[in-house]
């Protein structure tokens, strides 16, 4: 009656057992800390070679993408990444080579604007062990790791290819006798969230979608946040109903203003879609892509140096007329 | 007939497949402007949702995401993914738009990998949420250029179910039942899906076309509807639509 | 290695099947179209003899008393109910005997303020069959339904008695080994939730704590809102961060200001003890409850003229004082 | 020594359980004033939690309900039922508050029936959420006065695990490991359990009390902890916020 039907054959890079998590969870400070530093120490100390990391956002909408920089800057390696809606941050990781094992749902892709020829190049070496999933399924194993539980189940994956190179299983529902496809439950051992607005403790807004980041804060072993904003503890405690991760989930608070740029910030900035074609265009000489990413990222001291090579200030009004659809002589 | 496009053409027969009051998960490019265009003609009422969280915008323009803040602009909600996939698992969205590098007579497309998986030639995105709404909505629709190096006997990898092995297999999988692949829309032709075999026929052919062409740049043998009509070419005030309202800029239909 | 290792022995009075609710909600209209009416109407049209119903809230906060009053006034009966986080709103239904089926996880009780008499006799007659849950187990089934599955794992009755006299079921985990209960999906013919704010289609606005309401809203196959006021849809459009039941959800809007009292209404009212209190204390004798029942619920004639009876203006005020923690003289 | 009531008592020995730091989902009444005594004596930074989803408010008078707009008054975050529910099944919650009609000596609580379940003597409100986080949180406290019908050898029905049929029954049933009840404080004394038994014992006896009069008021055999204190009483600092700032109305400690 209640059977294992199909096993996916793709590996597990993390652990679904929720009493590991939870043995972990227990030790996690609740105490109510200040937890603001500069994006270089939230990666010193929270992004390990080797672990499995987690990017917060949708393509390259409300991405942090000072972290995605910082990783190639410190030189971290062999990380396993969730390729989960993964556009422009996936693009970064891969130029820095720094994962070698690969949760997919959306990888090399950036949407209508096309794909990264050095992203595929990356996962077209042989180099990086991956294991297949979709966006739904991503967000499913998220979403058991944050209740708690090692498995939530669906109805997508059935009858693919996809879920034979995933590491669902397939049983028979007890109460139903039908089929449904387990998601494995997804702790990642540390993410990065850009957001509208943080306290110094953590406790987080946003406005526009939330695609699958609350799930997220609170599947992470350790959540790093970026914001476009520091707000007073009082701010947030004036309206309780606008707060959408609370502090205890969050080891680090980083200002990082324009920080999902080249990325969309909804509310407050359009992507740079000038930049992000440059990305795309470099990309295949890869010669002249080493020169790009020595002169945009690793020779570049922090995100602020970044967004004034971009552009500046100039850049980023320009963009915020944009996203307001405000047209400007 | 006014003059057009096959980009226009394929959007025009695309928005007519969207009834009013129908629901329709999007994605950027050519499905968005045929949602738009349905909204602005006959369909006032379609229902449009983003996979990324985006619920019934009034898009000011062409999102170039579907997550980007285009998707919720004026919109009556902006939630996040589980929201509008477990939407759609409920059976509340009637319609979804996928694509792919490759497509088989039952509708199974690949958006993975040609060659072996493990060794691809070629690795493309992977599912995105494309298996999601290939699993959850009721009647899928592609809109895709018709040759026969995407239209093959059988797919590389199945990323997002069609009719999978033929007639049963998607209940025999656990798909939901009554769900599966409704219209492919190309260049040269709308084709639909014969309700006995699930294989794809050709229901009517594009102004200027021959069901020849059509199997020549296709490496299956395709089915005729009992049938053939000539696709209903844009109306002028399809066009006038599409061009001024829909996509002024000309990002899709000026390819 | 994977296999049922319990079963609870209680009944299931709704059908898991994610099939059968799809068939449904394939016929539920998406169109934005006004839904405006009378409580009465409302009732009338989505409340049926034998249907499974719930109500959202939790306790005597936001709940949709007008709704609990009209399906006594108009006389329902074989309901099931939901007795999920359910105090006044149970109160009034057991007063009306409305529902002979119960899954139990909270009833009976007005927490702090004391257990109700009437319920409890009610509870103990032997006219209703029951189930037991408990609130999370309750939460997990409307989530198992909003989803679009037919159930949900979680780590909660195992082992207890509470497991026993519930319809879920006990299997191993086919990633870990490990045991979980598997609660089933519930989707209620209808329900009936009170929020702050909706516009003419039913896209909702709520501030303070959700409870399940959002995962009920999902669940239901019919949803009836009440809301303290409505807005225009422009308002709604101007932040769709703030939409929290999408209108395609919703089958009828009826505007009920002050529409949760007696129970509490978060930013706008606090609870009226001294009305709840009476019911508490009239419920002891069977014949004064009665006329109790005839003055305030069967001889009104909709909720404005119950909130005339209970103090009108002046009481609602001296209720909003309290909700602010204003002291008036 | 400071004059106070059993009520003040108990309230401030199960404060004195909560370290700073720790998280703890509390229910309205004894536990409520509990944590709001530690939160303003010795914890500071002690996290509140009601389970209808109020996250750390600043509670400017007693809750009548877990779900009232005081439990999310200046709170840091307004919730729902799913969000602190799974936050405790993910293990981020220490302590949890709980009460019943019966307790055994393993801990295992009753507050669904007495009497056969099919046909009750008495019917209880069930549940709520207290299986819940019987089964989440890591350490179970109950506060109850004690009397031999409530301390019972065997509950009518467990609504909520104690420690079940005892050592490794939690694990053994499949609750998460290292859980379990932890305290239990009442109007005679302060309860713990005995780690190889899983039995309750007791650990120290309010001012007055002895051993015997607790043991007369319990239904099965206490053991005793291998040294049993008396009860630190409140001081007169406790008693002062208690009286002033936790409970001025005298809601709880008034009765």
């Amino acid at each position: 009656m209640y059977k294992i039907i199909a096993e996916g054959t793709g590996p597990l890079f993390m652990d679904p057992d929720p009493d590991a998590a939870r043995a972990f969870f227990r030790t996690k400070p609740r105490a109510l800390a200040p937890k603001v530093m500069k994006v270089s120490q939230a990666v010193e100390r929270f992004v390990h070679d080797g672990e499995y990391l987690a990017i917060g956002g949708f393509g390259a909408n409300r991405i942090p993408t000072a972290i995605c920089h910082e990783i190639l800057r410190q030189n971290k390696k062999n990380l396993a990444f969730a390729g989960h809606t993964s556009t422009h941050d996936f693009q970064i990781l891969a130029a820095g080579e720094a994962f070698d094992r690969c949760d997919i749902a959306y990888i090399i892709g950036l949407e209508a604007r096309g794909l990264s020829a050095h992203a595929r190049r990356y996962m077209e070496s042989g180099k990086v062990e991956s294991c297949e999933w979709t966006n739904y399924a991503m967000a499913c194993r998220l979403k058991a790791a944050a209740m708690g539980v090692s498995f939530v189940p669906a109805r997508n994956v059935l009858g693919t290819d996809t879920f034979i190179r995933s590491a669902a299983k397939i049983v028979e529902c007890p109460f139903t006798g039908k089929q449904f496809v387990l998601f494995p439950a997804l702790w990642p051992d540390v993410s990065a969230i850009h957001v509208h607005e943080s306290d110094i403790y953590g406790n987080c807004r946003l406005k526009g979608i939330s695609i699958a980041d609350l799930e997220l804060a609170r599947a992470s072993k350790h959540l790093i946040i970026t914001c476009e904003r520091l707000v007073h503890n009082d701010e947030i405690r004036s309206d309780p109903s606008a707060t959408v991760i609370p502090y205890f989930l969050v080891d680090a608070v980083c200002e990082v203003p324009f920080g999902s740029y080249p990325g969309n910030m909804p509310y407050e900035y359009y992507s740079d879609e000038v930049h992000l074609r440059e990305w795309l265009n470099v990309e295949k000489d890869e010669e002249q892509f080493r020169e790009f990413l020595d002169k945009y990222i690793y020779s570049v001291k922090d995100f602020t140096q970044y967004l004034e090579l971009c552009g500046g200030i100039q850049r980023i009004n320009e963009l915020r007329a944009q996203e307001h659809l405000i047209e400007v002589e | 007939m006014a003059d057009y496009n096959v980009m226009e053409m394929m959007i025009t027969a695309a928005a007519r497949n969207l009834e009013d009051g129908a629901s329709v998960g999007v994605g950027t490019g050519a499905p968005c402007a045929a949602a738009m265009l349905a909204q602005k003609t006959h369909a006032p009422n379609l229902v449009v949702l983003f996979e990324a969280g985006g619920v019934s915008p009034q898009l000011p323009t062409m999102p170039i995401s579907v997550g980007d803040s285009r998707t919720t602009y004026k919109a009556l909600m902006a939630s996040g993914m589980c929201e509008i996939m477990e939407t759609c698992q409920r059976g509340m969205v009637d319609y979804c738009f996928l694509g792919g590098a490759q497509i088989d007579k039952f509708g199974n497309l690949n958006s993975t990998v040609i060659g072996d998986w493990a060794h691809p030639k070629v690795r493309f995105p992977g599912s995105g949420g494309a298996n999601d709404f290939a699993s959850f909505c009721w009647k899928i629709m592609v809109i895709t250029p018709q040759d026969a190096r995407r239209f093959v006997e059988k797919v590389d990898f199945i990323t997002s179910p069609g009719y999978l092995g033929g007639p049963g297999s998607r209940e025999a999988a656990g798909l939901a039942a009554g769900t599966g692949p409704f219209k492919v829309i190309t260049d040269l032709a709308v084709m639909g899906f014969d309700e006995e075999t699930k294989q794809m026929r050709v229901e009517s052919l594009h102004h200027g076309v021959t069901f020849d062409q059509v199997q020549e740049n296709t490496s299956f043998q395709l089915l005729k509807a009992p049938e053939i009509a000539e696709t209903l070419p844009p109306t002028a005030e399809e066009l006038r639509i599409l061009r001024e309202e829909v996509d002024p800029h000309k990002y899709i239909i000026g390819r």
